[in-house]
């Protein structure tokens, strides 16, 4: 079953077009990494699916229905991001009590546990928070709420690298534990690689793929060798990346044919895995000579 | 993982629960704009003084809890529009719940508000009235008969209560028109409070037609049912201006 | 790398001139909210109608800028208390700045938009009078001289002035009072106005004299001291209560 | 010349000790990265250093001055991060043109460059720009500012990998013809301990540690080998961090001590170096059985 039904999906805000034509499924019971530069239009897809923000054209069904504004899509879909508030007035041990109330699938104990293991003071004001603690405290709603679609974009902002690590382990127990559709947005696609099953990887607005991510990990090679080799070899191939390395030597990232990859190892070039990290800059990078040309 | 409903009904209960939490620091100023009110009262609300040529010299110093009741209005007003900021809005967001929910929860616990309020405005005329006679005035109490008929009481929550219901919804409504440009929240009060004294200068009449309409019914049924429809219209013009506001902006 | 020194003199120089950019919509609120203010007084504020016995019958109607002018006023205000507002004291230190110069380049800014204001007010009093000549009022306008001295016009401009510097610190301590608890903001209100309704019925004369203090000051020399103090007083209180007051919260 | 020193500095907020007799002092012209866990106290410290919070307790100067809502070193000390906000009535291009009035060592070519180069529309408004966006815009005021004392509170908050690559290489790049203090906080510090010298870790809110990242890059090793053969070597060594890896092997963190590292080497057992990012995870990690506990 599809969880999430996006098709010809278009927004537009102030002038700029935040998504375009934007068409997608999404399967139940999957993890699935939402990768795209700054300003591709994540956090809107994110928010539209949440039912927050309206598409300006184009359908989207989240569980066969319209999100925006619809109570059974706020009931069984949880988004986390960094902006999540709470009154004031609430203390931490508060909100928790109030979040069960509010969301039917709520796993109270591991809340606590998750609670007491972060060393979170019950008593304590969520918006005196550090950045770092807050976002911790957020993904534990967004663990324990067990929404059947969970939406965390950027989750581990401000988190240190002991906290992310944890983090990463505790989504991956508890999907196990209770499969449901989650959907994570992040920066650091070389940490949460092997957590992914599937990649959507957006460019300006628009799908550049959605594939699986073992698919995506053989997507591209990287391929080093002499300058006048590589270049030579590289003629008619899909070439993504290539640049100088050292006085006579190029590397070059290129799509993926395995009868070529062959012909390459024959004639003496280095062939490496690209990472799926790397890989995501490189599909969707406008170069423009690198940052250096601005130092001249 | 198993889907679950959430109907309109049993969501509007759960933020109103959540919001009875949230905003119970809205009770505790009730409390204390009340307290500042009394003692304001305590100094008397308006003095007469008179001295014939016979001698005898009169001192009357009248003390109503009148202070009470207008902090307790802008009390109200001031919290329905409170409820209807940026960040009132988006907190109102964070669980389970769509713009509708919002609205009614807010509706909920301003009508709770309401009743709170107009219980404790009544019982602070009964507390003023204790506080003069023991600590300030040794001299007799006119007006102020220590025995109230139940029904009095009765009566005079009531008609606070939807006084204050009126007065909400309309902070509400106006606090919600408010949200929809960054400039409104100062533009539109500059605006509303112009046009009165204008209104009031152009025809002293108007205005005064235009409280009576609400404040000086005596119908009691007529005044609820008058009450009631506009505050329904407030609510609902509300529901309407967020409609397609985006959450989460 | 080399040091730099920042005087306080050209920091604040710096910052009003960031405000003005800032605060360009303040101004342009000022336009706005004078001609719907216009608009209103095409209305007349008040009116007199007479019909004698004798079969003459007298229709006059009343055209004055009172309404500009409390509309000039309030908006003042209101700006005066935004300029206090938790999201633009965090806007004034972006760059270089400490609360002393913020403050100070804040007062330069209510002084030079009280200027703007004051002359716009006097000018929309001659737009009134043009624009009820030309659409309005076929009959005679009655007290209304074709010819102004400059003098008048002048004093107008002057005295409007000072009344808008005198509103604006005000509302700017005030405003930067009820940024010190996150409570105040509603809360005060509340209470100034329930102060001020409780002080009318006390003693009506009393508000009077207060606003009769400034507002009915004959000699200019003595009104610019009284106002300029005033002035000085609200804006020292402001910097001493936000003296401890850490920034970026 | 010390740029800044600070001298048992206690920062208390709400019943909480923010930082606790923190005495240290920073070098004109280095690159410090401050590191440490969520809620360590980096940012109270960045706060106090800019003049924004007010110490509790102790001495703290920055160019020899009292910072605290002081013009001078508001003059000379800048603060980056993502809360950075401007008016809204000002666009882009508008935003640097006002930083240039303020700031007189303001490099408008600089910014105007990295302006282009990130693809900032001048007409955009601040409060519109993706989180992303917003950091590297406000990275652009941070270097073009060219304050004496240039501090970055996370700056690659929400940033994609190739805009963080960019900007670690700006970075450098401009520090090098352009030599100032800096400090960087950081919760990646992988990605940036290249770029740093010295190495400022905060422990709930006091100093663990402040060497330069040579040292630090030394200061412990990994062992790994049999679990009975490292439990018996590391019996007196100062362990920072030891697990249980497999069926019968153990490994741990331990802090160097060249010559009995020789030895382990000698007893069969694999030595290998641990990243800085590891080891201050590690050195100031509250060990509770770690986060497998939470799921039983």
């Amino acid at each position: 079953m599809n969880v999430i039904e996006c098709e010809k999906l278009t927004k537009k805000r102030r002038q700029l077009t935040a998504l375009q034509d934007l068409s997608f499924s999404i399967e139940e019971n999957t993890i699935t990494g939402l990768i795209g530069r700054n300003g591709a239009g994540k956090t809107t897809l994110l928010k539209i699916l949440a039912g927050f923000w309206r598409p300006s054209s184009g359908k989207v069904e989240v569980f066969k229905e319209d999100p925006f504004q619809n109570l059974f899509i706020s009931a069984n879909a949880i988004y986390v991001d960094d902006q999540m508030r709470y009154s004031s007035r609430l203390t931490l041990s508060e909100i928790l009590t109030e979040a069960e109330r509010f969301y039917e699938n709520w796993d109270a104990e591991l809340a606590n546990r998750l609670f007491d293991y972060f060393s979170f003071h019950p008593r304590q004001a969520h918006h005196h928070l550090s950045k770092g603690k807050m976002s911790t405290f957020n993904m534990i709603i967004g663990l324990a709420s067990r929404c059947a679609l969970t939406m965390f974009d950027e989750p581990t902002t401000g988190m240190d690298a002991g906290v992310r690590k944890d983090f990463y382990r505790a989504l991956l127990k508890d999907y196990i534990a209770n499969p449901r559709t989650i959907i994570i947005s992040s920066h650091h696609l070389e940490e949460i690689e092997d957590l992914l099953e599937d990649v959507l990887l957006l460019d300006e607005g628009k799908k550049y793929f959605h594939l699986p991510m073992d698919e995506l990990k053989e997507y591209a090679v990287g391929i080093s060798g002499r300058t006048e080799v590589v270049m030579q070899w590289m003629a008619n191939k899909e070439v993504i990346h290539n640049e100088q390395v050292g006085n006579n030597a190029t590397y070059a990232i290129v799509k993926n044919d395995y009868f070529s990859i062959d012909q390459a190892k024959q004639l003496g070039m280095e062939v490496s895995p690209v990472s799926a990290s790397d890989l995501c800059v490189h599909l969707t990078s406008r170069s423009k000579g690198g940052i250096e040309s601005v130092f001249k | 993982m198993s889907l679950n409903n959430a109907s309109l009904g049993s969501t509007v209960a759960r933020q109103f629960k959540y919001k009875l939490k949230a905003y119970n620091g809205v009770l505790s100023s009730l409390v204390l704009v009340q307290i500042i009110a009394i003692l304001f009262s305590l100094g008397g609300n308006g003095s007469f003084h008179s001295s014939g040529g016979s001698g005898i010299s009169i001192n009357a110093t009248l003390f109503t809890n009148a202070n009470v009741i207008i902090f307790t209005f802008l009390w109200v007003i001031a919290h329905a529009v409170m409820m209807t900021t940026k960040a009132e809005r988006e907190h109102g967001f964070t669980f389970v719940s769509n713009h509708i929910s919002n609205h009614l929860s807010n509706a909920l616990f301003l009508l709770l508000a309401s009743v709170i309020a107009a219980v404790t405005t009544i019982l602070a005329g009964f507390l003023l009235r204790v506080l003069v006679y023991f600590f300030k005035e040794p001299a007799p109490i006119l007006g102020s008969n220590v025995h109230y008929e139940v029904s009095d009481i009765f009566t005079g929550v009531f008609s606070m209560t939807f006084y204050l219901i009126l007065l909400a919804s309309a902070g509400y409504v106006l606090g919600t028109l408010s949200q929809l440009h960054r400039t409104l929240p100062y533009l539109l009060p500059v605006l509303l409070i112009g046009i009165f004294i204008w209104l009031i200068q152009l025809d002293h009449s108007l205005v005064g037609r235009g409280v009576a309409f609400y404040f000086e019914e005596t119908n009691a049924l007529l005044f609820v049912l008058k009450v009631t429809v506009t505050s329904v219209v407030c609510f609902l013009a509300a529901i309407m201006l967020t409609k397609r506001l985006e959450a989460r902006q």
